[in-house]
C-alpha cells in the first residue's frame, strides 16, 4: 500500500523510458495515465478522512546528514492535487495528436514527465524532493513549446523557461533559508514543522523568508507582476502542455505556500518589512496588493484580448488571484476554498485548453473575430465549452464556485464590523467575478453563438475525443454539486495548517 | 423516503440532467423529454399544494434539513428547506405557473429544433427557483440566485444562432452579475459581523446589535443590489426588455412571474434587515418608485407587444420594491402573487397572439384580432383589467395595499405610484386597442386563427386566478399575512381616477389609428440608458482594458521583463569586451587585480 | 653589513622589472625572459630569507631547497616554452604578441 | 614509513611508471596504431582507480614523510577525480584522433600522435600528487608538473594557429601566475620560516605585526590559485585557451586542472583563514573575488555563440560557485565547505565531461565548435542530443541531475554563513545559467538541421556517454555514494 505512491510517481517516468526505448508512444502513455488515475482513485477512496497527518507514507533515505530522503505521503490537500494531476494527465495525453512532426515519442514523454513532476512534488513530504520534482517539468515544457508550439513559440518558450528558472532559484534560496533557520538538520517536512515552535525565529527573519518564498512561488504561479510569461506560453504551447501546465503545475506554487510558507512561518505574515519603493509593508498586505493586480489588472488585460488562447491564458493568470486570496485569509475556510479552487480551476482550464486546442487544430486560428457559430456546427463542443466557461466564471454546480465562495467567506470570517485591508481587497476582488463573466461570455458569444461564418466548418468531437472531455466535465460537476467529497478529505490537514499559526 | 421539499427541489434537477443526457447521448425523442419535464413540474405542483393544505394555520415555521453542501469545520453551508407561509405560497405560485408554462410550451415549441434543450433549461430553472424559495441561508440563496441566472441565460439565448438573442442573453447575465457582486458583498459583511450565514443567525445577530450605523446601511444596500439586478430595478433594469428575445413562455415564467420577482421575495425574506436600517429602506423605496415611473413612461411608446409587457413588468416590480422599502412586505408579496398570475396570463396571451401571427410582434402590424381569437382576447382582456387595477380584480386589491402603504409613509411616493397607475392604464389600453381592435393591418394578423386548446387552457386558468386571487380565500392562503386593508376612500378614488384617466386617454388617442399619433423620442428610446451604458462600457471597460493591457505589455513585459533581460545581455556584451584577446592586456588585468585586491584588503585592516 | 631589507629591495626591483617587461615588451621571447627574471627575484629573496632567518644558528634550508626546485622547474618551463614559441614562429612567421588575437570576446 | 606496499603514494608511482611505459611502447612500436597506447593507458588507469578504492590511509603517520603528504578522505577523493577525468579525456582523445591527424601528423598517418595519449597520464600523476600535497615545495612541484604538461598539450596541434596561440597565452600567463605564486610563497616563508601548511598556520597565529606583509603574500598566492581555478580577475586566459586547445585538453583543463586547483586552494586557504586577526580581511578578499567571478562568468557567457568558449565561461562561473563555498563558515549545516567543494567537483566532472565528449563527437562531423553546429542535432542523433541535454541542464543546475545538488549545497552553505550578497549574485548567476546553457538545447531541439546524415559514435564513446548520463541522473537523485566517500 505504501509503495503505491512510488508507483504513482515513477510509472510515468518508466513509461517515458519505455517510449524512448521504442514502445508505442500513445499507447504506453495512455496506459500509464490510466493506471495512475486508477491508483489515484483508489487512494482517494481508501483515504481515511478522519485522520490528520500523512497517509500512505513511505520513505527511502538518500542522504543521512543533512537528512534527505525520498519520503512520500498524502494528506487531504495533496490527495486532491494528486487526483487533479492524474485526471488532467489522462486527458492531456488523450487529446494529444496521433502524429506530430518530429518525434512522437518525445511528445508523449514530455507530457508524462511533466505529470511525473507534478505528482512527485505533490506526494513528496521531503522539502528537497518537493522542490526537485517540480523542476522535472521545466525541460519538457521547454521542449514542447519550443518544438511544437505555435506563433512566436521560440520567444515564449524561451521566456517561460528563463523566467521559471529564475523563480525556482529564488524559491530554492527561500526554502534553504527556511531549512537552515529550522535547525538545518533535516529536510523532512514533518521534522521541520515540529522544529518551528522550538526555533522561535524572530518575526523579521520569518517575514524575509516568507517574502522570498512569495516571490519564488509567485513567479511559478504568475503572481502579478511576475505574470508576463504565462499567457503567451499557454497560448503558444501545444494543447497537452497548456493543460498540464496551467491545470496542474501552476498549482505547485500555491500548494507550496500552503504546505511550507504558511505553517512553517507563522510569524512572517504580519511583520512589516522595509521594502524599497513600498515603505514599511507586511507580507500579507503586499500579497493582497499583488493578488488584486492579478484579479483586476490581468482581468482587464483579459478583456482586451482578441485571441481565444491568449484570453484563456490570461484568465488562468487572473484566477490565481482568488487562490491567493484564500491563502491570505489565513483561516481554514479560506485554505479549504483555495484547495478546492485549485482543483476546480485546474480541471476547468484544462478543459478549456483542450477544447480550444481542438478548434485550433481544425481552423488554424483562435482569433475570436474569425470564429463564430460553432455551437451550431459542433453542438457537443459548444455545450462542453459552455460548461467549462461557466465553471471558470464561478457558477454554482461547478467545483470552482465552491472554492470561490469559501475563499470569500474565509476572508470575512470573524471580521466583525471592521473592514480591514483584507476585507477591502476581497470586495475589490469580487469585481473580478464580473470581469471574468464579461470576457468569458463575450468570447463564448462570439465563438459559439450566432450564425457560422460563410464556408466555416467545424466537425464535432468524435466519440473517442469526447471521453477526456466528459471526464473533465464530470469531475467539475461532481465536486461542484457535492463539495464534501473533497472537503471532508482535506479538512483534517487544513486544520492542522490553520492551527500552526493560531498558536 | 426523501421529504416532500427534497422532492420538490431535486426532481427538476434530476429531470434536467435526464433530459440533457437522454437527448444528447441517447437521442431520445424530444417530445418524450418535454412530457417528462412537464410531468415532473406537475408533480411538484401537487406536492406544493400538499404542503399548503397540509399545513395547519398555526403550524410553526420549520426548516427541513436536506444536506450539508459544504462543511468547513467552523462553518457549514447547508441546503435546507424553509417552510413557512411565505415560502409555501411562493412555491405554489412558482410551480403553478411553471406547470402552465410547461403545458403551454408543448404547443408553442412544438416544432422547435431545440425542444429537448428548452425543456432541460425549464427544468433547471424550476430547480433553481425552488431553491431560492426554500433557502434558509444566504449561501443557499446565492447559489440558486446564480443558478436562476444561468437558466435565464440559457433560455433567453435559446435561439442562439440569432444575434439579438445571443446578445440579450449575455447582457442579462452580465447585468445580473453586477447585482450579484453587490449581493455577495452584502452577504459577506453580514457574515463577517454576525458570524452566521443563516437568515435566523443573521437576524439574531442584528437583534443583538452587532452591526449598526453606516456599515449596516451599506450591507443592506448591497443585499438590495442583488434584488436590483434580479428584479431589474433602476439602474440595472436594461436587461429585462432585451430578455424578451427568449421564447415567449419563458418570458412569462421567468421574466414576468417568478424569477424577476425573486428579488422582491428575497427582500421580504430579509425584511428583518430592512426593518433595522431606515436609511436603506428609504433608498430602496425610492429606487422602486423611480423604476416604476420611468418604466411606465418607457412602456407608453413601445411597439413590440412583448416589450410593452416587459416594461410593465419593470414598473410593477418597482411597485413591489417600493412596498418593501416602505416596510410593507406583505403588500409586496400580495402584489407579487397577483402580478404573477395576470402577467403570466398577459405574456402567454401575447405568446398566443405571436404564435397566431407567425411570430409577428409589432402591435402596429396586428389589429382586429378580437374577432379572430376570441378566447385569447377574452383572457387577455381579463389580464389587462387586473393589471390596470379595474376594481374587484386581483390587481386592484394588491395595488391598493401598496398605495395605502405609500400614503401612510411618503406622500411623494404615493403621488408617484398614482401616476404610475395612470400610465399603466394608458399603455395597456393602447396595447389592447391597437392589437385587438380596429382592422387587420397586415396579412399575418389577417390570417390569424385561434390557438389550440393546449395553449388556451392555461390562459383560462390564469384568467380565473387573475380575477379571484385577490380575494381573501386565495390571497390569505398564499400571502405571508392577511393583507386586505380597511376600505380607504381616498385611495379608492385615486385609483379609480387614474384608471379612468389613463384608459380613457388611450382610447381616445388610439381607437382606429393605424400608426402612433404620439412620438416622444425620450420614452421611445428608453431615456437613452442603453446608449449611455454602451458608452460607459466602451470607455470605462473596453478602452480602459485596452489601455491597461497596453501598459501591462509595455511596462511590465517590455520594459521590466524584457528590459532586464536586455540589460543583462548588454552587460554580458560589455564584459565580453574586456576579453580583448591581447596577451599583455591579460597580464595587465592580473596586475590590476592584485592592486585592487591589495587596496581593498589594506583599507579593510 | 647588507641587511635583509636590501636583498628584499633588490628582489622586489627584479620582480617589478620582470613584470614591467611582461607588460611592455612586444616580443614573446623577451617576455618569456622577463618571466624568468621574476622567478629569479623569488630565488633571491628565498635565499636571503633562508640566510637571515636562522634556525638554531643555521640557515633555514627549506628555502634553499625550494630554490633548487624553482630552478629546475624554470628550466623545464623554458624548454617547453621555447619549443612552443618556435612552433609558433614556424606557423606564423612572427613572435609578436600583437599578432595573437584571433580569439577574443 | 609503515607498510611500503600499501602506501597511497604508490598510486602516483604506478601512474608515472605507466606513463613512462607508454612512452617506451610508443617509441618502440612506431608502426602500431597509436590508439593502442590510449587503450593501454585506459586499462592501466582503470586498474589504478580500482586500486585506489582498496587503498587505506596508513595508521601511523609519525614519519616525516606524511607531514607533506596528506592521506585524508579529500586526498583520495581528488585522486579518484583525477584518474577518472584522465580516463575520460583519453576516451575523448581517441574520438578526437581524426582532428589531431589533420593538424599534427606529418609523413605517416598518425605521426606524432602517441605523446598526446601519454601526456595526460603524466598530468594525472601530477594531479594526484597535488591532491595530497600539503607543503609548499610539494605543491609547487606538482603544480608545475601539471602546468608544464598542459603547455605541451594545449599547443599540441602545431599546425593549427588557434592551438598555438592558445599555447602561447597559456604559457605566458601560466608562467606569470607561477611567478606571482612563488613570490608569495617566498614571502610566507620569510614571515614564518616554514613551508609546511600546518606549521605555517601555527606560525601565523603567533605572528605579531606584519599584517600588510601577510596580506601581500596571501594576495600573491591567490594569483596562482586563482589562475588554476579560473577566478576573476585571473581567469583571463580561460576563454582563449579553452577555445584554442584541442577539445580533450580543454576538458582536462576544465575538470582536472580546476579540481587540483581547488584541493590546493582548500588546503592553502585554511591556515590563513584560521588567523583570527586577519580573518575578516581574507574573507573580504575572497568574497570580492567570488562575487566578481560569479557575475563575470555568468554574464559574459550570455552572449557567447561558440560552444567551447561558452563552456569556458561556464567553467569560470562554476569556479565562482565553488569559491562561494570556500568563503563559508557554516554554523548548522553538516557538510564542511571542503566536502561541498569536492562533491561539487565530482558532479562537475560528470557533466562537463559529458558535454565535451558530445562536443568532440559533433566537432568531428561538423568541423565547428559553434552552437549553430548543433542545430537539429536531435534529428540527426537523438542519443547525442539527449546526452548533451542532460549535460547542459546539469550544468545549469536543474534538479534531479547531479549538477543541482552541488548548487544546492553551496546555496545552503551561503545561507548558513549569512553570505547574502554573494547568495543574491549566485541566484542571478544560476538563473542566467539557464539562459546560456539552454541556448545549446534550443539549437539541438528547436532548430532545423542543416544536414540530416546520422552521426557515427564509436562503441567506447557510446558506453562512456551512457555511463555519464546514468551517473549524472543517479547521483542527482541518490548522491549518497559520493558523499559516503567524503564523510566516512
Amino acid at each position: 500500500m505504501s509503495n503505491l505512491l512510488y508507483i504513482l510517481i515513477f510509472l510515468p517516468i518508466l513509461a517515458s523510458i519505455a517510449i524512448a526505448l521504442g514502445a508505442p508512444a500513445r499507447l504506453s502513455a495512455i496506459g500509464a495515465a490510466l493506471v495512475n488515475l486508477a491508483i489515484s482513485l483508489f487512494l482517494f477512496a481508501s483515504f481515511d478522512s478522519t485522520a490528520a497527518g500523512y497517509q500512505f507514507a513511505a520513505s527511502f533515505p538518500v542522504i543521512p546528514s543533512p537528512e534527505i530522503s525520498l519520503s512520500v505521503g498524502l494528506d487531504g490537500m495533496s490527495l486532491v492535487m494528486v487526483l487533479l494531476t492524474a485526471i488532467v494527465t489522462l486527458c492531456a495525453v488523450w487529446v494529444s495528436p496521433k502524429q506530430v512532426e518530429g518525434s512522437l515519442g518525445l511528445y508523449y514523454c514530455s507530457s508524462l514527465l511533466i505529470s511525473a513532476g507534478g505528482l512527485g512534488a505533490f506526494c513528496a513530504t521531503d522539502l528537497f524532493f518537493f522542490y526537485a520534482f517540480h523542476e522535472l517539468a521545466l525541460i519538457p515544457t521547454f521542449l514542447m513549446i519550443g518544438i511544437w508550439g505555435t506563433g512566436a513559440r521560440k520567444m515564449v518558450a524561451w521566456k517561460i523557461t528563463i523566467y521559471l528558472g529564475l523563480g525556482s532559484v529564488i524559491l530554492l534560496a527561500g526554502l534553504l533559508a527556511l531549512f537552515i533557520n529550522l535547525g538545518g538538520k533535516s529536510f523532512d517536512m514533518a521534522t521541520m514543522q515540529a522544529a518551528v515552535a522550538a526555533a522561535e525565529l524572530p518575526a523579521t527573519t520569518q517575514a524575509w523568508i516568507f517574502l522570498t518564498l512569495l516571490i519564488g512561488f509567485g513567479i511559478l504561479i504568475s503572481l502579478f507582476p511576475f505574470h508576463s510569461w504565462a499567457a503567451p506560453a499557454y497560448a503558444s504551447a501545444p494543447t497537452p502542455t497548456s493543460m498540464l501546465h496551467a491545470g496542474v503545475l501552476k498549482k505547485f506554487g500555491l500548494y507550496g505556500l500552503l504546505r511550507v510558507a504558511v505553517p512553517m512561518l507563522p510569524g512572517g505574515i504580519n511583520t512589516p518589512l522595509p521594502l524599497p519603493l513600498l515603505g514599511e509593508i507586511t507580507v500579507l498586505d503586499l500579497m493582497l496588493w499583488l493578488l488584486l493586480g492579478n484579479i483586476i489588472v490581468i482581468g482587464l488585460v483579459t478583456i482586451a484580448q482578441k485571441d481565444l488562447d491568449l484570453m484563456l491564458g490570461n484568465s488562468s493568470v487572473m484566477h490565481m488571484g482568488y487562490v491567493f486570496l484564500g491563502i491570505a485569509s489565513y483561516n481554514s475556510i479560506g485554505f479549504s476554498g483555495a484547495v478546492v479552487l485549485m482543483f476546480g480551476h485546474g480541471i476547468s482550464i484544462a478543459l478549456l485548453f483542450a477544447l480550444a486546442g481542438r478548434i485550433r487544430e481544425h481552423t488554424g486560428t483562435l482569433t475570436i473575430s474569425r470564429l463564430g457559430g460553432f455551437g451550431k456546427l459542433a453542438p457537443f463542443l459548444g455545450l462542453t465549452f459552455a460548461f467549462a466557461a461557466f465553471a471558470s466564471i464561478g457558477l454554482p454546480g461547478f467545483a470552482n464556485f465552491a472554492g470561490e465562495v469559501a475563499v470569500f467567506l474565509g476572508a470575512f470570517k470573524g471580521a466583525g464590523t471592521e473592514i480591514t485591508f483584507l476585507q477591502g481587497a476581497t470586495i475589490v476582488a469580487l469585481w473580478g467575478v464580473v470581469i471574468s463573466a464579461v470576457y468569458m461570455l463575450r468570447a463564448y458569444r462570439s465563438v459559439f453563438k450566432g450564425e457560422p461564418h460563410e464556408g466555416a466548418t467545424m466537425p464535432d468531437l468524435t466519440f473517442s475525443q469526447r471521453i477526456p472531455v466528459l471526464i473533465l466535465v464530470a469531475s467539475l460537476l461532481i465536486v461542484g454539486l457535492y463539495p464534501p467529497i473533497l472537503l471532508d478529505k482535506i479538512k483534517p490537514g487544513i486544520e492542522l495548517i490553520a492551527k500552526a499559526f493560531a498558536e | 423516503m426523501p421529504s416532500t421539499p427534497a422532492i420538490i427541489l431535486f426532481l427538476p434537477l434530476a429531470v434536467a440532467a435526464f433530459v440533457l443526457l437522454a437527448s444528447k447521448g441517447f437521442k431520445l425523442n424530444a417530445t418524450v423529454c418535454a412530457l417528462v419535464s412537464t410531468a415532473s413540474v406537475a408533480i411538484t405542483l401537487v406536492l406544493s399544494l400538499a404542503l399548503i393544505f397540509g399545513a395547519k394555520s398555526d403550524s410553526p415555521d420549520e426548516v427541513v434539513k436536506l444536506f450539508t453542501w459544504a462543511d468547513f469545520g467552523s462553518l457549514q453551508l447547508e441546503i435546507n428547506a424553509t417552510l413557512d407561509r411565505l415560502s409555501r405560497g411562493m412555491l405554489f405560485v412558482v410551480t403553478f405557473i411553471g406547470t402552465l408554462v410547461h403545458v403551454f410550451s408543448l404547443g408553442y415549441m412544438k416544432d422547435d429544433a431545440g425542444k429537448a434543450r428548452y425543456y432541460a433549461g425549464l427544468s433547471l430553472f424550476m430547480f433553481s427557483m425552488t431553491g431560492i424559495v426554500l433557502a434558509d441561508n444566504f449561501a443557499m440563496m446565492f447559489i440558486f440566485w446564480e443558478l436562476v441566472g444561468v437558466s435565464s441565460y440559457i433560455l433567453i439565448g435559446h435561439w442562439y444562432t440569432k444575434d439579438s438573442a445571443a446578445d440579450a442573453a449575455k447582457k442579462a447575465f452580465l447585468t445580473n452579475r453586477i447585482g450579484d457582486f453587490g449581493f455577495m458583498i452584502g452577504i459577506l459583511i453580514l457574515f463577517g459581523a454576525t458570524g452566521s450565514i443563516t437568515f435566523a443567525g443573521v437576524e439574531q445577530g442584528l437583534t443583538a446589535g452587532v452591526l449598526t450605523g453606516g456599515l449596516l446601511t451599506a450591507a443592506t444596500l448591497c443585499i438590495f443590489c442583488g434584488a436590483v439586478g434580479k428584479s431589474a430595478q433602476f439602474p440595472l433594469h436594461v436587461w429585462l426588455p432585451d430578455a424578451m428575445e427568449g421564447p415567449t413562455p419563458v418570458s412569462a415564467l421567468i421574466h414576468a412571474a417568478t424569477m424577476v420577482a425573486a428579488g422582491v421575495y428575497m427582500l421580504v425574506r430579509v425584511s428583518f434587515l430592512i426593518g433595522v436600517s431606515e436609511n436603506a429602506a428609504t433608498i430602496i423605496a425610492y429606487v422602486g418608485g423611480f423604476t416604476a415611473l420611468i418604466a411606465a413612461l418607457m412602456a407608453t411608446q413601445q411597439d413590440d407587444i412583448k416589450r410593452i409587457l416587459a416594461y410593465s413588468t419593470l414598473s410593477q416590480l418597482g411597485y413591489m420594491v417600493m412596498a418593501v422599502g416602505l416596510a410593507a412586505g406583505e403588500a409586496a408579496m400580495f402584489h407579487l402573487f397577483t402580478h404573477a398570475f395576470f402577467k403570466a396570463l398577459l405574456f402567454l396571451g401575447s405568446g398566443a397572439v405571436i404564435y397566431a401571427c407567425h411570430h409577428e410582434q409589432d402591435i402596429w402590424k396586428m389589429g382586429g384580432l378580437k374577432d379572430k381569437m376570441k378566447g385569447t382576447f377574452a383572457t387577455f382582456a381579463i389580464g389587462t383589467a387586473a393589471l390596470i387595477a379595474v376594481p374587484f380584480t386581483s390587481g386592484f386589491f394588491s395595488k391598493e395595499a401598496i398605495l395605502e402603504a405609500a400614503l401612510h409613509h411618503d406622500m411623494l411616493l404615493f403621488l408617484c405610484a398614482a401616476g404610475v397607475a395612470l400610465l399603466t392604464a394608458f399603455y395597456m389600453t393602447r396595447l389592447v386597442v391597437v392589437a385587438f381592435f380596429g382592422k387587420a393591418r397586415t396579412g399575418h394578423s389577417d390570417h390569424a386563427t385561434e390557438v389550440p386548446m393546449i395553449m388556451l387552457a392555461p390562459l383560462m386558468l390564469l384568467a380565473f386566478l387573475s380575477i379571484f386571487s385577490g380575494y381573501s380565500i386565495i390571497a390569505d392562503t398564499l400571502s405571508p399575512a392577511a393583507v386586505h386593508s380597511e376600505f380607504n376612500l381616498a385611495i379608492f378614488l385615486t385609483s379609480l381616477g387614474a384608471l379612468i384617466a389613463g384608459a380613457g386617454g388611450a382610447w381616445i388617442l388610439y381607437a382606429g389609428k393605424d400608426k402612433d399619433p404620439l412620438n416622444i423620442g425620450i420614452f421611445r428610446n428608453k431615456f437613452y440608458f442603453d446608449e449611455l451604458y454602451s458608452v460607459i462600457i466602451k470607455f470605462a471597460q473596453d478602452k480602459f482594458a485596452m489601455v491597461v493591457s497596453a501598459v501591462d505589455d509595455l511596462f511590465i513585459d517590455s520594459l521590466c521583463v524584457n528590459g532586464i533581460s536586455r540589460a543583462v545581455n548588454g552587460f554580458g556584451l560589455l564584459l565580453r569586451r574586456l576579453q580583448s584577446g591581447n596577451l599583455q592586456g591579460y597580464a595587465f588585468v592580473f596586475g590590476l587585480g592584485i592592486l585592487v585586491i591589495l587596496y581593498i584588503a589594506l583599507i579593510n585592516t | 653589513m647588507v641587511t635583509l631589507n636590501a636583498y628584499l629591495l633588490v628582489s622586489g626591483l627584479l620582480f617589478a622589472i620582470g613584470f614591467a617587461g611582461v607588460l611592455l615588451r612586444r616580443n614573446i621571447i623577451i617576455i618569456f625572459m622577463c618571466l624568468e627574471l621574476m622567478l629569479s627575484a623569488s630565488n633571491l629573496s628565498l635565499v636571503a630569507f633562508s640566510r637571515f632567518n636562522t634556525v638554531n644558528g643555521l640557515p633555514n634550508y627549506n628555502g634553499q631547497i625550494l630554490v633548487f626546485f624553482i630552478i629546475a622547474v624554470a628550466a623545464a618551463e623554458v624548454a617547453v616554452g621555447l619549443a612552443i614559441i618556435v612552433a609558433l614562429f614556424r606557423a606564423r612567421r612572427t613572435t609578436h604578441v600583437e599578432d595573437m588575437n584571433s580569439m577574443k570576446g | 614509513m609503515g607498510n611500503f606496499l600499501e602506501a597511497p603514494y604508490l598510486l602516483e608511482a604506478v601512474v608515472v611508471v605507466l606513463g613512462l611505459a607508454l612512452l617506451m611502447l610508443e617509441a618502440f612500436l612506431p608502426k602500431a596504431d597509436k590508439r593502442l597506447v590510449a587503450y593501454i593507458a585506459l586499462f592501466g588507469l582503470a586498474g589504478v582507480l580500482v586500486a585506489s578504492f582498496n587503498m587505506k590511509a596508513p595508521e601511523n603517520l609519525e614519519h616525516s614523510f606524511w607531514s607533506f603528504y596528506a592521506t585524508d578522505n579529500l586526498a583520495f577523493f581528488y585522486k579518484n577525480i583525477a584518474v577518472l577525468a584522465t580516463m575520460l579525456v583519453i576516451v575523448m582523445a581517441i574520438e578526437y584522433t581524426p582532428v589531431l591527424e589533420k593538424y599534427v601528423s606529418q609523413g605517416s598517418k598518425q605521426g606524432g600522435l602517441g605523446e598526446f595519449f601519454c601526456l595526460p597520464v603524466f598530468v594525472c600523476a601530477g594531479l594526484m600528487w597535488m591532491a595530497s600535497a600539503k607543503e609548499f615545495i610539494t605543491i609547487f612541484v606538482s603544480l608545475e608538473t601539471v602546468t608544464i604538461s598542459f603547455y605541451v598539450l594545449v599547443a599540441y596541434m602545431r599546425r593549427n594557429v588557434g592551438s598555438l596561440e592558445a599555447g602561447v597565452k597559456y604559457l605566458i600567463l601560466g608562467a606569470l601566475s607561477t611567478g606571482f605564486f612563488v613570490y608569495g610563497v617566498t614571502w610566507v616563508f620569510g614571515l614564518t620560516g616554514e613551508t609546511h601548511l600546518e606549521k605555517i598556520g601555527i606560525a601565523l597565529q603567533g605572528l605579531e605585526g606584519s599584517d600588510s606583509a601577510v596580506l601581500f603574500a596571501f594576495t600573491l598566492i591567490l594569483v596562482g590559485l586563482g589562475f588554476k581555478v579560473a577566478a576573476v580577475p585571473f581567469h583571463v586566459w580561460v576563454p582563449d585557451v579553452y577555445q584554442g586547445a584541442p577539445t580533450p585538453v580543454t576538458a582536462f583543463l576544465s575538470v582536472g586542472s580546476k579540481a587540483a586547483g581547488f584541493i590546493v586552494a582548500t588546503r592553502i586557504l585554511q591556515p590563513f583563514l584560521e588567523m583570527e586577526r586577519l580573518h575578516s580581511s581574507f574573507t573580504t578578499i575572497l568574497v570580492i573575488v567570488t562575487g566578481a567571478t560569479i557575475l563575470f562568468g555568468n554574464f559574459a557567457a550570455i552572449p557567447q555563440t561558440n560552444f567551447k568558449r561558452l563552456l569556458a565561461y561556464s567553467s569560470i562561473s562554476h569556479a565562482g560557485f565553488l569559491l562561494l563555498a570556500l568563503t563559508c563558515t557554516p554554523d548548522q549545516f553538516q557538510l564542511t565547505p571542503g566536502q561541498v567543494v569536492a562533491f561539487y567537483l565530482a558532479t562537475y566532472l560528470l557533466m562537463t565531461m559529458l558535454c565535451f565528449l558530445v562536443l568532440t563527437i559533433v566537432r568531428r562531423s561538423t568541423e565547428s565548435d559553434e552552437i549553430a553546429a548543433f542545430s537539429g542535432l536531435h534529428r540527426r542523433s537523438p542519443f547525442l542530443a539527449f546526452a548533451l541535454l542532460i549535460g547542459v541542464i546539469s550544468l545549469a543546475g536543474v534538479p534531479l541531475t547531479a549538477g543541482f545538488l552541488g548548487k544546492f549545497f553551496v546555496f545552503t552553505l551561503a545561507i548558513d554563513s549569512g553570505r547574502w550578497i554573494l547568495l543574491a549574485f549566485a541566484v542571478v548567476g544560476a538563473a542566467s545559467g539557464f539562459y546560456y546553457y539552454l541556448k545549446v538545447a534550443r539549437a539541438m531541439y528547436w532548430e532545423e538541421p542543416t544536414e540530416l546524415a546520422a552521426i557515427e559514435i564509436s562503441p567506447l564513446a557510446r558506453l562512456a556517454l551512457l555511463l555519464l548520463i546514468i551517473a549524472t541522473i543517479v547521483f542527482g537523485v541518490y548522491p549518497a555514494p559520493i558523499l559516503g566517500l567524503l564523510t566516512n
